[in-house]
């Protein structure tokens, strides 16, 4: 009999290599097994050349799980340990807004619990078509209200992300959802099986039919014979009052150890989380399928375990502990079955009514799908964009022009107050944030009696990725490692989201080894681990992939969460000093985007020593409370940093155009060089700054004093502080109701 | 003896350690309570927290009213016991009744969370009497569903008799939050026992996790008006 | 559930329980809807009230079933202050 | 509006819209719907399913009127990946 290998997405060799690791046919629930394991979502076999870069950087102390754990682990104090990753949810949340943004906020958070931690905060960083196209007013809307409606339903409090409209993304917008997590360091949990007779626990909601989209062939080829319905929904609601109780139960069950091994259930279900845990442990498994909770009754083999049905965990209990835990289930109203229990016999074996459906090595599906070396070749139009520079582009001379550019580009969509969205998201929950949108970075604390803490942010830059990948990717990283370094914290630890096209396309390849290549070499330079990550490729708008977008988490640390430094402008009378060295770099602007639709040049330097240095001076100057304000420089240049400033507090400033190397005003308000701060300085803290400047070799330039209601840039124009923030609060209003 | 409040936890409350915290910080002593035990443990005040208890799936707070601990808890609310309902406290105090009116969707239809300004209208509660009548405080307001209805008549009476705990305070920077009849934010029971509000004062209590400590005396009027302090005083 | 009512199929009755607004009580939902109806060129619609509509199955007689349905709605499915509710049979 | 509609009498429709969950869709205010009745004495009661119910009143024929609000179902009222609708003449 032929197998339908080709319509589960199996290429022949694929499927021959099944068949040659079996000495037979796979059965249905094995082929389909096998296909959704081989998957790229699942066995990132286009990627994993590539990002075996990260695995190889230098591991640092702090480490205590890294890359290949459902989330990497760092010590952040005696004894306690925080965790994060970022992961995407795209092709769903374009299906469908609300629960697709949803599902992928409760799956990340999931990938949190299963080591062991209590979740604590998410980020969320989100792109999308033209701001005013028609299907960005579906999008957006059920995006925002979906991440916004699971994680505050979850209780977690939203600390920061990213709102980023492009036309690249019409087809294809990007929500990419971080969860951070804390636990003591002891409780850390590994996903593994072990201990034969221990027993296979699933919590959570009943299996359905969810999200087995495309093993559904073989379903449906079963269910032609029965008559039974043969179109499957692709689409995955949450429901994350489950999920709020299956996270304290698990928290519960960590704390009184009773599992010896976790793993959350998301792509794959259960297929990938027996084989996974089985794997890992070296061990066997033998599971009763047919105990399996299910929505749907009639559902077959293969559709249980290939369901992607949400809010579900899977947990390896000793026997003499599944009572225990059966009673703190049931206390928490979590359903909680034992499916089946750990062997010695190194097979993966499904019983179904008495029947066996599947009996494989599980490292055969975990461990030893393909892994390919795709073709690459750099994209022929890179050259002719390169060489499109921006510097004929018109810019504005006369004050009035420059006033004008200026209050364009903070009303335009991409500079512009994203209140429209965090208003929708809960900032408070937990009461231990500490700064969230519109700061730098999110801060949490961890501990109320010493006031240690974490600081998080999220950023990327698809038209720097463009341009450029190895240098959009450093940048990225650049960014949030700025963001992390200004609120004072010192960062720790990376974790990553490559959003790309198809990796079967060889331009799409080569950027995304070169994301992966500049990142890599980002990270070392920098001295942080990767800790993991996720890659979502086959992102295109129409046959045209998208702006290569890494988004980059970076997480810091903070001894006392009281010594952040915020960025709006709150006492008249300090400082303003400018940290870095401006250049004339406009390529991948938002001003040339903005007023020109310009896309072309390179994008700006990236120099990690210099950002290295100006985190030194940030996080020295917060440790000795030297600071009033600090605010990094990126989309905008120092114009938009001034404004947001400003706008926090209502507290306005002077500051002269003039910024030495870089004397045209156009140039200093909206140059968008790397390794730059704006920060305001209680007189009386002038010189020590000065000092830590100096010893860091950081340049730092006075440029003007905060008070005051308008903006002004001396000589060249004033800004009412009132007209500032009419044209930054009303654009996202104006296009969303 | 500080005095004990009880903060209740049901399935999907959220809101509850922080309402614990508050307890705290203003020198009280928070009791953890369960959903499922009929049980107050001498506690001399309840709290119910805010969360989306049961997912708030049906209606907010329908489901969280059955439960076993609201038995207690609306036995003692008729015999005196205080009890401060927040956000989704103050919903379920209205599904048990305990409380005119209903909280229904935003006018908006969107979950907000903003810092928000509020009225103090009765300062004589047994949850307000830190505050003066028409202070002015900044609190947290975050719901989907705050928008307060009651009929025109309960509305007038509430008025009249000086229910009205709290309004939100509405000019050109801060724009009607949810559409609450009357810009009501919180109301009591004729004792000024009980107490539902929509914002949030337990994550006011601390400058450097709130917008200000503002929502610190619902917690130390509770306090200075449960007989154990005041016999520890 | 389902399938195990189904198979062994005791007296089963589909139910169904409708809860609106009461006529007079603000219904932002039903309003965002009437808004947007001229928008999409849908215009001659007057008012618009969203509600609820609850389907269940119930092993009972259908009178019991209904009473019972009626019960449910009255102490759970509906909030009195605001809605009012309907019961009948599905089909 | 209604009285605006009732006094001037054009052919006026009450038209229903019923929008429920897929049936294989997880429908979770159902399933918390289903856990919640159990506690309350309700026994006996298989699957919950909730969804929405939309009345509306309609300046044009009976046809006419059904046709359109089809139409706003399809756009605007249920969300086609996940629900399925039902339109009749209210009554
Ligand atoms: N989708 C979002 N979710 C949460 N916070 C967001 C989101 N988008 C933007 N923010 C927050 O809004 C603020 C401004 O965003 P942005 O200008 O992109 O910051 P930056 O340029 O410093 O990275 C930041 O605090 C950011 O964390
Ligand atoms: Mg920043």
């Amino acid at each position: 009999m032929i197998q339908p290998y080709a319509d589960l997405g199996l290429q022949r060799e694929e499927y021959d290599r099944i068949c040659a690791l079996l000495d037979r046919q796979p059965s249905d629930a094995e082929l389909a097994m096998y296909a959704v394991m081989w998957s790229e979502h699942c066995s990132y076999k286009s990627s994993k050349v590539h990002l075996r870069q990260f695995a190889d950087l230098p591991r640092s102390e702090a480490l205590l799980a890294g890359m290949g754990e459902n989330a990497g682990v760092v010590e952040v104090g005696p004894g306690l340990a925080v965790t994060f990753k970022v992961e995407s949810h795209n092709h769903p949340s374009y299906v469908e807004p609300y629960q697709g943004a949803a599902t992928g906020v409760g799956g990340i958070v999931r990938d949190i619990l299963a080591m062991g931690a209590r979740p604590v905060a998410v980020l969320d960083s989100l792109r999308f078509g033209a701001a005013d196209a028609p299907d960005t007013r579906r999008v957006l809307p059920g995006v925002v209200a979906g991440v916004g409606g699971y994680g505050n339903c979850l209780g977690l409090p939203n600390i920061g992300g990213e709102v980023v409209f492009d036309p690249t993304y019409a087809g294809n917008p990007l929500v990419n959802a971080l969860c951070l997590g804390v636990l003591p360091s002891e409780r850390l949990q590994l996903s593994s099986a072990s201990g034969v007779g221990n027993q296979v626990l699933l919590l959570g909601s009943l299996t359905g039919r969810d999200g087995i989209g495309g093993v559904s062939v073989l379903a449906s080829a079963t269910f032609e014979e029965s008559g039974g319905p043969s179109k499957r929904p692709s689409v995955q609601v949450g429901d994350p009052f489950t999920e709020k109780i299956v996270i304290e139960c698990c928290l519960e069950l960590f704390d009184r150890g009773l599992v010896s091994g976790i793993q959350d259930l998301g792509g794959a279900g259960l297929a990938c989380g027996l084989s996974e845990t089985a794997a890992k442990g070296g061990v066997g498994m033998r599971i009763d399928l047919a105990a399996v909770p299910l929505r749907e009754a009639s559902m077959v083999p293969l559709e249980i375990l290939t369901s992607e049905s949400q809010e579900r965990m899977l947990a390896i209990v000793a026997p003499q502990d599944v009572a225990a835990a059966l009673a703190v289930a049931e206390r928490w109203g979590v359903l909680a079955t034992v499916i089946g229990q750990v062997t010695e016999t190194g097979r993966l074996v499904v019983d179904w009514r008495g029947e066996v459906v599947v009996d494989v090595p599980p490292g055969s599906l975990a461990d030893d799908g393909p892994v390919y070396s795709r073709p690459m070749c750099r994209p022929a139009d890179l050259d002719a964009l390169a060489a499109a520079v921006p510097a004929g582009l018109p810019r504005p001379v006369t004050g009035e022009e420059l006033r004008a550019t200026l209050v364009r580009l903070v009303g335009s969509p991409n500079l512009c107050s994203r209140r429209w969205v965090t208003d929708q998201y809960d900032r408070y929950v937990l009461g231990d944030t500490v700064l969230a949108q519109p700061e730098d970075a999110g801060v949490v604390r961890l501990d109320e009696k010493t006031g240690l803490g974490v600081a998080l942010a999220l950023d990327g830059n698809g038209r720097y990725t463009r341009l450029d990948p190895y240098a959009g990717a450093q940048l990225a990283l650049a960014e949030a490692y700025r963001n992390v370094a200004v609120v004072g914290a010192r960062p720790l630890a990376v974790t990553n989201c490559l959003n790309v096209g198809s990796p079967e396309d060889p331009a799409v390849m080569w950027q995304f080894a070169e994301i992966t290549r500049g990142l890599a070499d980002g990270c070392r330079a920098l001295g942080l681990p990767v800790t993991g990550g996720n890659v979502s490729f086959y992102n295109s708008t129409g046959a045209v992939p998208i702006n290569p977008t890494p988004v980059v988490g970076v997480l810091g640390v903070m001894a006392d969460v009281a010594r952040r430094t915020p960025i709006g402008f709150r006492h008249p009378g300090e400082a303003v000093y400018l940290l870095g060295r401006t250049e004339e770099e406009f390529g991948g602007s938002e001003w040339a985007w903005v007023v020109h639709q310009h896309l072309g040049g390179r994008p700006p330097r990236v120099d990690f020593g210099a950002e290295q240095r100006l985190a030194g001076v940030c996080a020295q100057a917060a440790d000795e409370g030297l600071l009033g304000a600090a605010h990094d420089l990126s989309d905008g240049g120092l114009a938009q940093a001034l404004v947001e400033c400003c706008l926090r507090y209502g507290v306005g400033a002077e500051v002269e155009p003039d910024l030495g190397p870089a004397a045209d005003p156009f140039v200093a308000l909206f140059a968008e060089s790397a390794a730059r701060a704006v920060v305001a300085v209680p007189p009386p803290a002038e010189e020590r700054l000065h000092v830590l400047c100096t010893e860091q070799g950081v340049p730092a330039l006075r440029i003007g004093r905060t008070g005051g209601d308008h903006l002004i840039v001396s000589g060249v124009c004033t800004v009412p502080l009132a007209d500032l923030r009419a044209a930054h609060a009303g654009t996202l209003p104006a296009l969303f109701g | 003896m500080p005095g004990r409040i009880g903060v209740v936890t049901f399935p999907g409350s959220l809101d509850d350690r922080d309402a614990r915290r508050a307890v705290r910080r203003a020198g009280g002593t928070p009791v953890a309570l369960w959903h499922a035990e009929e049980d107050l443990h001498g506690v001399d005040a309840v709290i119910l927290p805010g969360g989306f208890s049961y997912g708030d799936y049906l209606r907010c707070g329908a489901i969280a009213r059955f439960a076993p601990i609201m038995r207690v808890v609306v036995d003692g609310a008729r015999d005196g016991l205080p009890v401060l309902g927040i956000c989704n406290g103050f919903q379920i105090l209205c599904e048990a009744h305990l409380l005119p009116g209903a909280l229904i969707r935003n006018v908006g239809r969107r979950f907000g969370c903003v810092d928000q300004p509020l009225i103090v209208g009765n300062a004589a509660t047994a949850w307000t009497s830190a505050y003066t009548s028409g202070q002015r405080i900044v609190v947290p307001l975050k719901n989907g569903e705050g928008c307060y209805l009651a009929d025109e008549r309960v509305l007038d009476e509430l008025e009249a008799t000086g229910r009205v705990v709290a309004r939100y305070a509405v000019d050109d920077e801060h724009p009607d939050p949810n559409g609450s009849a009357r810009a009501i934010a919180g109301v009591c029971n004729p004792d000024g026992t009980v107490v539902g509000l929509m914002p949030h004062p337990e994550h006011a209590v601390e400058a450097l996790t709130g917008p200000g400590q503002d929502g610190l005396g619902f917690f130390t009027s509770i306090l200075g008006a449960v007989p154990g302090v005041l016999a520890g005083r | 559930m389902r399938s195990r009512v189904d198979r062994y199929s005791p007296p089963v009755v589909r139910v169904v329980v409708e809860v609106m607004p009461k006529p007079e009580i603000l219904d932002p939902q039903g309003q965002a809807i009437a808004r947007a109806l001229p928008g999409l060129g849908f215009t001659g619609v007057g008012a618009v009230r969203q509600g609820k509509r609850f389907e269940m199955v119930i092993e009972a007689t259908e009178d019991e079933a209904l009473r019972q349905a009626a019960a449910m709605a009255e102490t759970l499915l509906a909030n009195p202050v605001i809605e009012d509710f309907r019961v009948h049979r599905q089909g």
